[in-house]
């Protein structure tokens, strides 16, 4: 049985499950148990299915076959002229491949999705059996997508399941949907990744304009092969791509949707805007990784966009005192390393620290979860405190990732980063496309969001954990461990997060690249460029020394230290909370800068989305009134209705703008006045008009 | 002097014009048929005085028919006056102006 | 040229409901609503199951018209009783027909007063629409082109809202404006075939006159550009206004709002088609010249009405308001997929149009359902209507989704060709116009929000009852139909092919020599991009 | 002079003759006369029009009569057989409304008769001097009509404006004979013609001649300006005589402004078309649109009738083949439909009085839905919507001009043509879409009268039936009119 051919059932099964449970559970009423069985099922064999079908494929066909299945021709738009004058057809097929990048996505997709099915039993179990049986069928239906997404093997599949996962989002994050700001959250979130799809659309069609086909497997080796032909095109396919990432992995200037939409259940936080959707965007880069490497432009562009945001977000996340928010601010700050990473063409590194990522990310939203669950519903961190001792496994997990995520050796995070900041500075020795100083800004960049980013990590855990509960006696009593559903998980990728990075060992360091598995495995996705000397996207591998490579290391597990080391003397012990309260008031403004996330909302609602509406009522206004009027001469219409309808008034009102109507009204009445009513007016009236039209006739005549 | 076509023509001319005068300006029915009347009589001396020149029967004829007609003309007029003076006795035309607009 | 098999079951389709009409006319008791309804529900519903095999015995690569009848109708003058239809007719006909029903078997509880005049209507409404796509004689297609007016003009006037009296002869004389200069074009067009145009020195081809719409395809070439520059603009008033194109477009919004539910669904899903359909089978084939001419100005009205529709669409307080206003918007897009003149694009627009129909169409039935429970359309009236209604929420969720264009749903497919189109035409059209499909998102979304999330904050939506049996049973089908075109559009843009080729094979001559490949890849190494490959190449 | 001579005449001479007997009968009969005389009138009309088919069947081309005073061709049959029918239906309809006013019904039959000879004759007349006497017989008759209810205000005054102007109007066109007479020294439209064709005389006298003898005509069919008396008439004048004016007259002038115009005066067309044009023009803009605020249906529906003469009179503007049988035809189904809708205004009785007022159709089709749907079809064919036979007129009138090269014209034609639909509709708006039981409104009833009604129904029957298949009617007039050679 070959199971790399079955590939396309991966997303199928939890389609099928999500049809049951949001179909058929709700018209039957049925049980919650019934609707775990459903889920999990639906998740579960998509998580077998897609491991079995990987090994499979790895061993015998061998991971440098890229493998398609194609179902059918999905739909045929004719042929059309494309740019270099040749015609190619339309003819988008529905078809699946297995490569590397996508059988590590749809590896660790269908394996966290699986854990976090289980997670959510826990956590749901309160709502009603039909709100219950609606989260999980969105939550299959979000699978569905994301492997939809990852299995695509053209743009236009890509493309389904990207819009898929903005809607399973939508549907997720407004789950709540009675809250009005859920809803909003919801709305907000999709309204803004639509502006990412806007980009993603164009460069789908400008690609097809370029290449005459959406294939992957066409596109890139023909880029690959010839790269001047196509470097000014890949420029803007890239940049235009690149606004579809922005908007679905929440960079600046779109990030502002992520944080909003932790309005969502926790674990959809922790599958969909922490481990899996939001990585789509890393995703497509690394997919698209040709296109970039033509385009010198498109990198740097990437490159500073996650350096800048990384720097941001971490800075936001300093200060913020809701778990939710702080963990949603890491994540979007952790994508920017990610995007960093493509732009100084570290993809590896890029794909590297999403699998990292998504280990310890998701294990710290399903702790926080767990906390708030415990908390019953709290997620201000000022209001907890001490929970170590209530909810041991949730903490030695919590603690576990966020040595991760805070670059400590040996922890998951600490190899994907360690190798992104590596890969900044090399950009910058080697004078990657001559943008030199820009890369090594980038990487300093980089090294800051690393201190802050295990400052305010730490922040959590100290705030969290230790010191005594502040939530009062009351909520106090109610603390609990959460039941084995919920901690299973977390002791899972607990583990994933501390020993998850060794596939990504930096052998390079100890002259042994081979031990690093994963550039190996993802090798055959980073296609060699036509002739490397002037493609440029390269870097020479020894820009840098071996020596400078350890001293980089050394630096930012210094920096990391330095950022605990703070936290520490901030938050714990003696004099917690002194000093950040004195620094607060000491720079106050800077301070509430941070608190209010430099009012890029506040900035967003009062120009774009004010604006937006100001005009559409304006235009509104506009069609009433003028274009009603004037344009169309709704004359008869207008005089007309007063007529009919007796309902002069509200006519004549937006009608007395229009001349039209005016004009027929009075010539009506002025022609009346022709009709003098007595014989000799008559005669009079023949003989003038008689007069006229002699006029007219020797006029015309002569 | 010769008297030509011409004269005759411009001589009804004045005729007709007189009598289409007549008609819008004078406000009594009686004196409005007497116009008509005059309308008519300038076609005839049109007609008459072609017919003689071209020497020509038919116009002759058409004068004639002009004549019977113009008769049944005044008798429908006199009968409308009446009519109209049995109604709201009077004979100013531009009394009559229930209908207008 | 024509395949005249099945010639009579054209004509059954086109005729049954006239005389459905005719029979209750005659035969139904005004008082006995129960008959009306069985009566006028079998009858529509009998007309769309004979038109079905239309879909099958359709030939993609046959002769161009099929089921064809023709014979004299007014020998003297050369007008000819001529029926016939290609895919696109087809697939309109059918989603006439399928609408048709829909409509009748929504307005069960919905039409309280004057049932039989009001099922009646529907019915003639209906022979009047599938014979302008059946009809292939100019003076044939114009009567039912006219013939349509009166019947929707009485149901908006008779059964609308309260300025229903308004919106009705607002609708009626906008079409007629547009209509009687359209017949002015076709008289300059057949005299032009024939004897030529006395006083404007314009000598004719000379050929026996005759309204045929294939015979005149086969002369369109040899017409000059200026003819075809009157003729154009004659027919392009009198579709624009019915499309409705951007200045033409405010009888829309009117009508939409008076109208009864199933007038708005007939009105959305069917008659705003007219005006594409007169594109497509007409002003384009007939006047290939002025078409190519005409492409950048209406390809800008049409980018417009996507914006402006959908701007003008988000600041509606009234749902059936913003839903037309969004017509105006999709009918841009569609607008704009023709005048892309190529493929894509065009086989865009056509499926877009049969999205269109079964999305906006089922929005209206959504609006017309809530509008039952509360004679309400307000949208500050409602929220959190998810709460009290799910079923109904679903639905409206799907369809809202599809009318956004959601990928694996209908929406997708016809935008993706019809930008692609745009994009292969000019890559700044692509950009604006789809800019549209946010505002799509947001005005679609905003409303789904007010009306469905949130508190439930007005008590009088509290009990309100969900769909029933029957309101999910007119849902469904369109429902399944968004999915079907969706997934596995194959079957419709097989169909609509042959149409889209014609259309094409005659545009194409007309167009100036298209820019070699250099300049055009150079065009595109003007945007962005040139000093970084510049930068590159030191 | 042998008797076989007067054969080609017997329709007129028996119509004449059936007239006298009619008036002399009414004598005795008085009021209960009126549907015994009418059904006589009817059947006389009805022989007159198997005479005229059995007289000009025969005849392949056209044959002249006493020298030429009345010539029997295709187009005098058309409009022979026209006139009579649309006469035949307005004395029927008129029944009821005699009997149940206070005049009498010997002289009023007999009037329409006299009339209706009028008419025949103008279209038949082959001669200037005959044209002038049949348009007289018709004129007079029609005055007396016009006022028939002497005792009513309104009815007095209309024939009293009417005539004046009608007799003013007359005079002008004699004058204008008069000075045709002068140049070209005959009557005969065939010398005339011949004359013409000869040498096309661009001398002032004939033009001047011609142009006066348009107006007259003009007067006839009630275009602009000449239209002033319309309104007035066609309000004041009783409901069937409204009726009977609004057609038969209108299409006799119509046939001997076809005569005089495409019979004689074709080769001097370049003078008159300019005028035409420009009346034409003014009489749709100006009919159409002052139509618009009237609230007396009858006063509506006069100046819908001058709209009408607009439409038509682009036909002789076109001056050609199409413009020619399209008229005909055009008249034919104008006839009718006017008719159909003057019967409603006869039947619709308000308070007593006749329901002239369009609110008085309020709410007809809850309470008559069969009536209100008949004057719906009336009202569409006036609009000239399909499939009624409005539609098709209009459309060859249209093609017509649009084959002459008239484009301006025509649109000016369409664009009016959709704004008369507004007025149409304020009729049906109120039967339809109003309850009449509004506050202020009390609606009218519509009598029972069986005559009328089966009138009605015929007219319907016609507009209809033309409107859907139509050929038959148009390769008529397309033979009738092979007399000119255009």
């Amino acid at each position: 049985m070959k199971f790399y051919d079955l590939i396309w059932l991966i997303p199928i099964f939890p389609l099928l499950g999500a049809l049951i449970n949001g179909l058929v559970s709700n018209r039957l009423g049925l049980k919650k148990s019934v609707t775990d069985a459903v889920a999990i099922a639906g998740s579960g064999l998509a998580w077998l299915l897609g491991w079995a079908a990987i090994v499979q494929w790895a061993l015998e066909l061998g991971i440098h076959n890229t493998h398609i299945v194609s179902l059918f021709s999905w739909f045929q738009g004719g042929s059309l002229r494309i740019l270099d004058g040749s015609v190619a057809e339309v003819d988008v097929a529905a078809s699946f491949q297995l490569d590397p990048v996508s059988a590590l996505m749809v590896a660790f997709v269908t394996f966290v999705g699986f854990l976090i099915h289980v997670y959510s039993i826990g956590y749901m179990h309160d709502e009603s059996d039909r709100a219950y049986a609606r989260y999980f069928s969105y939550l299959n239906l979000f699978m569905f997508s994301m492997l939809v997404l990852v299995l695509g093997s053209n743009m236009a599949v890509m493309f389904v399941g990207w819009e898929g996962v903005g809607l399973c989002s939508y549907l997720l994050i407004g789950f709540y949907f009675e809250k009005e700001w859920c809803a909003a959250a919801g709305m907000k979130a999709f309204i803004v990744n639509r502006i990412g799809d806007w980009g993603f659309l164009l460069a789908i069609f400008a690609t097809f304009m370029v290449f005459g086909s959406l294939e992957f497997t066409e596109i890139f080796p023909t880029a690959a092969a010839h790269p001047e032909t196509y470097a000014a095109a890949a420029t803007v396919i890239g940049l235009l791509l690149f606004v579809g990432a922005i908007g679905k992995s929440a960079q600046i200037p779109l990030y502002v949707w992520l944080p909003d939409a932790m309005a969502g259940p926790t674990p959809v936080s922790a599958l969909i805007h922490a481990a899996t959707m939001v990585t789509a965007g890393v995703y497509m880069v690394v997919r698209c990784n040709v296109i970039y490497r033509l385009s010198p432009t498109a990198m740097l562009v990437v490159a500073i966009i996650g350096g800048l945001t990384a720097i941001v977000a971490a800075t936001i996340g300093l200060v913020q005192n809701d778990i939710k928010k702080v963990l949603a601010y890491s994540t979007v700050s952790q994508l920017g390393y990610m995007f960093l990473a493509a732009g100084v063409g570290a993809f590896v590194a890029a794909i590297f620290h999403v699998l990292t990522h998504a280990f310890f990310k998701a294990c710290l939203f399903l702790g926080s979860g767990s906390v708030i669950h415990a908390c019953s519903g709290e997620q201000d961190i000022r209001k907890m405190g001490g929970l170590k001792k209530y909810m041991p496994t949730t903490y030695w997990t919590f603690l576990a990732a966020t040595l991760a995520i805070s670059g400590i050796p040996i922890f998951a995070g600490f190899f994907s980063k360690d190798e992104i900041l590596a890969k900044a500075f090399e950009a910058g020795a080697g004078n990657l496309n001559t943008f030199a100083s820009t890369y090594y800004a980038l990487w300093a960049f980089g090294m800051v969001a690393a201190v802050l980013t295990a400052f305010y990590m730490f922040r959590l855990v100290f705030v969290t954990f230790h010191g005594e509960f502040r939530g009062g006696e009351e909520a106090e009593r109610h603390l609990h461990e959460s039941p084995w559903t919920m901690t299973m998980p977390l002791v899972v990728l607990g583990v994933l997060s501390v020993f998850g990075g060794l596939i990504g060992f930096p052998g390079k360091l100890f002259h042994h690249p081979e031990w690093n598995l994963i550039e190996r495995f993802l090798e055959p996705v980073i296609l060699p460029i036509g002739h490397a000397a002037e493609s440029g996207g390269h870097v020479s591998q020894h820009a840098v020394s071996l020596g400078l490579e350890w001293g980089l290391v050394f630096l930012s597990v210094a920096a990391a230290s330095f950022g605990i080391w703070l936290a520490y003397r901030f938050y714990m012990g003696a004099g917690a909370f002194v000093r950040p309260r004195l620094l607060a008031e000491r720079f106050s403004f800077a301070y509430r800068l941070l608190l209010n996330k430099y009012w890029v909302d506040e900035i967003y609602a009062a120009t774009v989305i004010a604006g937006t509406i100001k005009l559409s009522r304006l235009l509104w206004e506009f069609d009433a009134r003028v274009v009603d009027g004037v344009v169309n001469g709704t004359a008869l219409t207008t005089v007309g209705s007063s007529f009919i309808s007796g309902i002069f008034d509200l006519k004549v009102v937006d009608g007395a703008v229009n001349l039209v109507a005016k004009s027929y009204e009075v010539a009506s009445r002025e022609f009346r006045r022709l009709q003098v009513g007595y014989a000799e007016g008559y005669v009079m009236v023949m003989v003038f008009g008689a007069a006229i039209l002699l006029g007219v006739f020797y006029l015309v005549k002569l | 002097m010769i008297i030509t076509a011409t004269h005759y023509v411009v001589l009804s001319l004045i005729l007709l014009c007189l009598g289409l005068i007549g008609v819008m300006v004078r406000r009594n029915f009686i004196t409005v048929l007497m116009s008509l009347e005059l309308m008519f009589n300038a076609v005839n001396l049109n007609l008459i005085a072609f017919s003689y020149r071209l020497d020509d029967l038919s116009g002759q004829v058409l004068a004639i028919f002009v004549i019977t007609v113009a008769a049944a003309e005044v008798a429908i007029g006199l009968g409308l006056i009446i009519a109209l003076v049995r109604v709201r006795d009077t004979v100013a035309l531009d009394e009559a102006d229930v209908m207008r607009g | 040229m024509m395949d005249f098999q099945y010639g009579w079951l054209l004509n059954l389709i086109c005729y049954l409901p006239l005389a459905g009409a005719l029979l209750m006319m005659a035969f139904i008791n005004k008082e006995n609503s129960t008959g009306i309804k069985t009566w006028a529900t079998l009858v529509a519903g009998l007309d769309f199951v004979i038109s079905i095999p239309l879909w099958f015995l359709y030939k993609p690569d046959g002769v161009e018209f099929q089921f064809a009848t023709q014979f004299d109708w007014i020998p003297s003058v050369g007008v000819q009783y001529i029926f016939g239809v290609d895919g696109f007719s087809v697939l309109l006909i059918l989603l006439t027909t399928l609408l048709g029903f829909i409509a009748v078997y929504s307005s069960f509880t919905a039409i309280a007063e004057r049932k039989k005049e009001y099922y009646i209507s529907l019915l003639l409404l209906q022979t009047g629409m599938l014979g302008v796509f059946c009809s292939l004689d100019f003076i044939l297609f114009y009567v039912f082109w006219e013939v349509m007016l009166v019947p929707m003009y009485f149901l908006i006037g008779v059964w609308g809202g309260p300025r229903r009296l308004y919106a009705a002869i607002k609708f009626f004389l906008y079409t007629l404006f547009g209509s009687v200069l359209m017949l002015v074009g076709i008289l300059t067009l057949y005299f032009y075939n024939a004897g030529g145009l006395a006083a404007l020195g314009l000598k004719g081809l000379g050929n026996v006159p005759t309204f045929s719409i294939p015979y005149l395809y086969t002369i369109a070439p040899l017409i000059p550009a200026e003819v075809q520059f009157w003729v154009f603009l004659a027919f392009f008033v009198g579709f624009a206004i019915k499309v409705p194109m951007f200045p033409f477009h405010t009888w829309l919004p009117d009508a939409h709002v008076e109208a009864p539910t199933a007038a708005s669904v007939i009105l959305a899903a069917v008659l705003l088609k007219m005006g594409t359909y007169g594109f497509v089978r007409l002003s384009m084939p007939l006047l290939p010249d002025a078409t190519v001419k005409a492409q950048g100005w209406i390809g800008v009205l049409a980018i417009i009405a996507i914006i402006y529709g959908a701007l003008v669409a988000m600041a509606q307080k009234d749902m059936k308001k913003l839903v037309a206003y969004s017509s105006v918007s999709h009918m841009g897009f569609i607008m704009l997929g023709l005048f892309a003149l190529n493929e894509p694009g065009l086989r865009g627009a056509i499926l877009q149009m049969l999205n269109h129909g079964v999305s906006t169409g089922a929005l209206f039935l959504l609006v017309g359902i809530v509008y039952e429970r509360r004679h309400n359309r307000m949208i500050a009236e409602y929220g959190g209507l998810a709460k009290v209604m799910p079923i109904y929420a679903t639905f409206f969720l799907v369809i809202t989704m599809s009318s956004i264009g959601l990928p694996t749903l209908n929406g997708f497919i016809g935008e993706f060709l019809i930008l692609i189109g745009a994009y292969n035409h000019s890559w700044v059209w692509a950009l604006f116009a789809a800019s549209g499909i946010v505002l799509g998102a947001a005005y679609m979304l905003w409303m789904y929000q007010r009306v469905f999330f949130g508190e439930l904050t007005n008590e009088k939506n509290e009990d309100l009852a969900d769909l029933n049996r029957r309101e999910q049973w007119t849902l469904i089908p369109l429902v399944i139909i968004a999915f079907w075109i969706g997934l596995y559009p194959k079957p419709f843009l097989d169909r609509m092919a042959p149409t889209v080729d014609r259309v094409l094979e005659r545009v194409v001559v007309a167009m100036p020599e298209a820019e070699t490949a250099a300049d055009r890849v150079a065009e595109l190494a003007a945007v962005p991009g040139e000093e970084a490959a510049g930068e590159h190449g030191e | 002079m042998t008797l076989a001579q007067f054969v080609p005449l017997l329709p007129e001479i028996f119509l004449a003759v059936a007239g006298f007997v009619v008036l002399l009968l009414g004598i005795p009969m008085g009021r209960r006369g009126v549907r015994p005389l009418t059904l006589i009138g009817v059947a006389a009309l009805a022989v007159t029009a198997m005479l005229v088919w059995l007289v000009g069947r025969p005849v392949d081309g056209p044959e002249a009569i006493l020298g030429g005073m009345l010539v029997v061709d295709g187009m005098a049959v058309f409009f022979q057989l026209l006139m009579l029918a649309s006469s035949a239906v307005a004395l029927v309809m008129a029944a009821g409304f005699l009997e149940r006013s206070r005049y009498g019904g010997g002289e009023f039959v007999s009037l329409v008769l006299f009339a209706t000879l009028g008419t025949l004759i103008m279209a038949s007349g082959g001669n200037l001097a005959s044209l002038y006497v049949g348009l007289e017989l018709m004129a007079l008759s029609v005055y007396v009509l016009v006022g028939y209810f002497k005792l009513e205000v309104k009815s007095n005054e209309a024939a009293v404006k009417y005539f004046v102007l009608g007799a003013a109007s007359s005079a002008i066109l004699l004058y204008g004979i008069s000075l045709v007479y002068g140049s070209l020294g005959t009557l005969d439209l065939e010398e005339i013609h011949a004359s013409l064709v000869a040498v096309p005389s661009a001398n002032p006298m004939l033009v001047l001649g011609i142009v006066l003898v348009g107006f007259g005509m003009l007067f006839k069919v009630a275009a602009v300006p000449f239209h002033v008396w319309t309104p007035d008439a066609y309000e004041g004048a009783p409901t069937p005589v409204t009726a009977f004016i609004s057609v038969a007259p209108k299409a006799a002038a119509f046939a001997m402004f076809m005569r005089l115009f495409f019979g004689a005066f074709a080769p001097e067309v370049e003078y008159w078309r300019m005028v035409l044009w420009v009346a034409a023009a003014a009489t749709m803009i100006y009919g159409n649109v002052a139509a618009l605020t009237q609230n007396n249906v009858k006063r509506m529906l006069a100046y819908s009738s001058i709209a009408h003469a607009g439409y038509a009179l682009m036909g002789l503007v076109a001056a050609n083949q199409t413009g020619a049988w399209a008229l005909l035809v055009y008249m034919l189904i104008y006839s009718f439909m006017n008719l159909g809708a003057f019967g409603f205004v006869i039947l619709l009785e308000s308070k007593g009085y006749a329901g002239e007022e369009i609110a008085d159709y309020a709410g007809l089709a809850r309470r008559h839905p069969a009536a209100a749907l008949g004057m719906l079809i009336f009202m569409l064919a006036l609009a000239g919507i399909p499939p009624t036979a409005g539609f098709m007129g209009k459309l060859y009138l249209f093609a017509a001009a649009v084959e002459g090269g008239y484009i301006v014209l025509t649109v000016i034609a369409v664009v009016m043509s959709a704004v008369s639909l507004f007025y149409y509709f304020r009729i049906v708006a109120q039967m339809y879409m109003h309850e009449g039981l509004e506050e202020g409104v009390i609606p009218a009833e519509l009598l029972r009268d069986r005559w009328t009604g089966a009138m009605i129904a015929v007219c319907v029957v016609i507009t209809l039936a033309v409107g859907i298949y139509p050929a038959p009617v148009v390769g008529w007039a397309k033979n009738a009119i092979s007399a000119f050679g255009l």
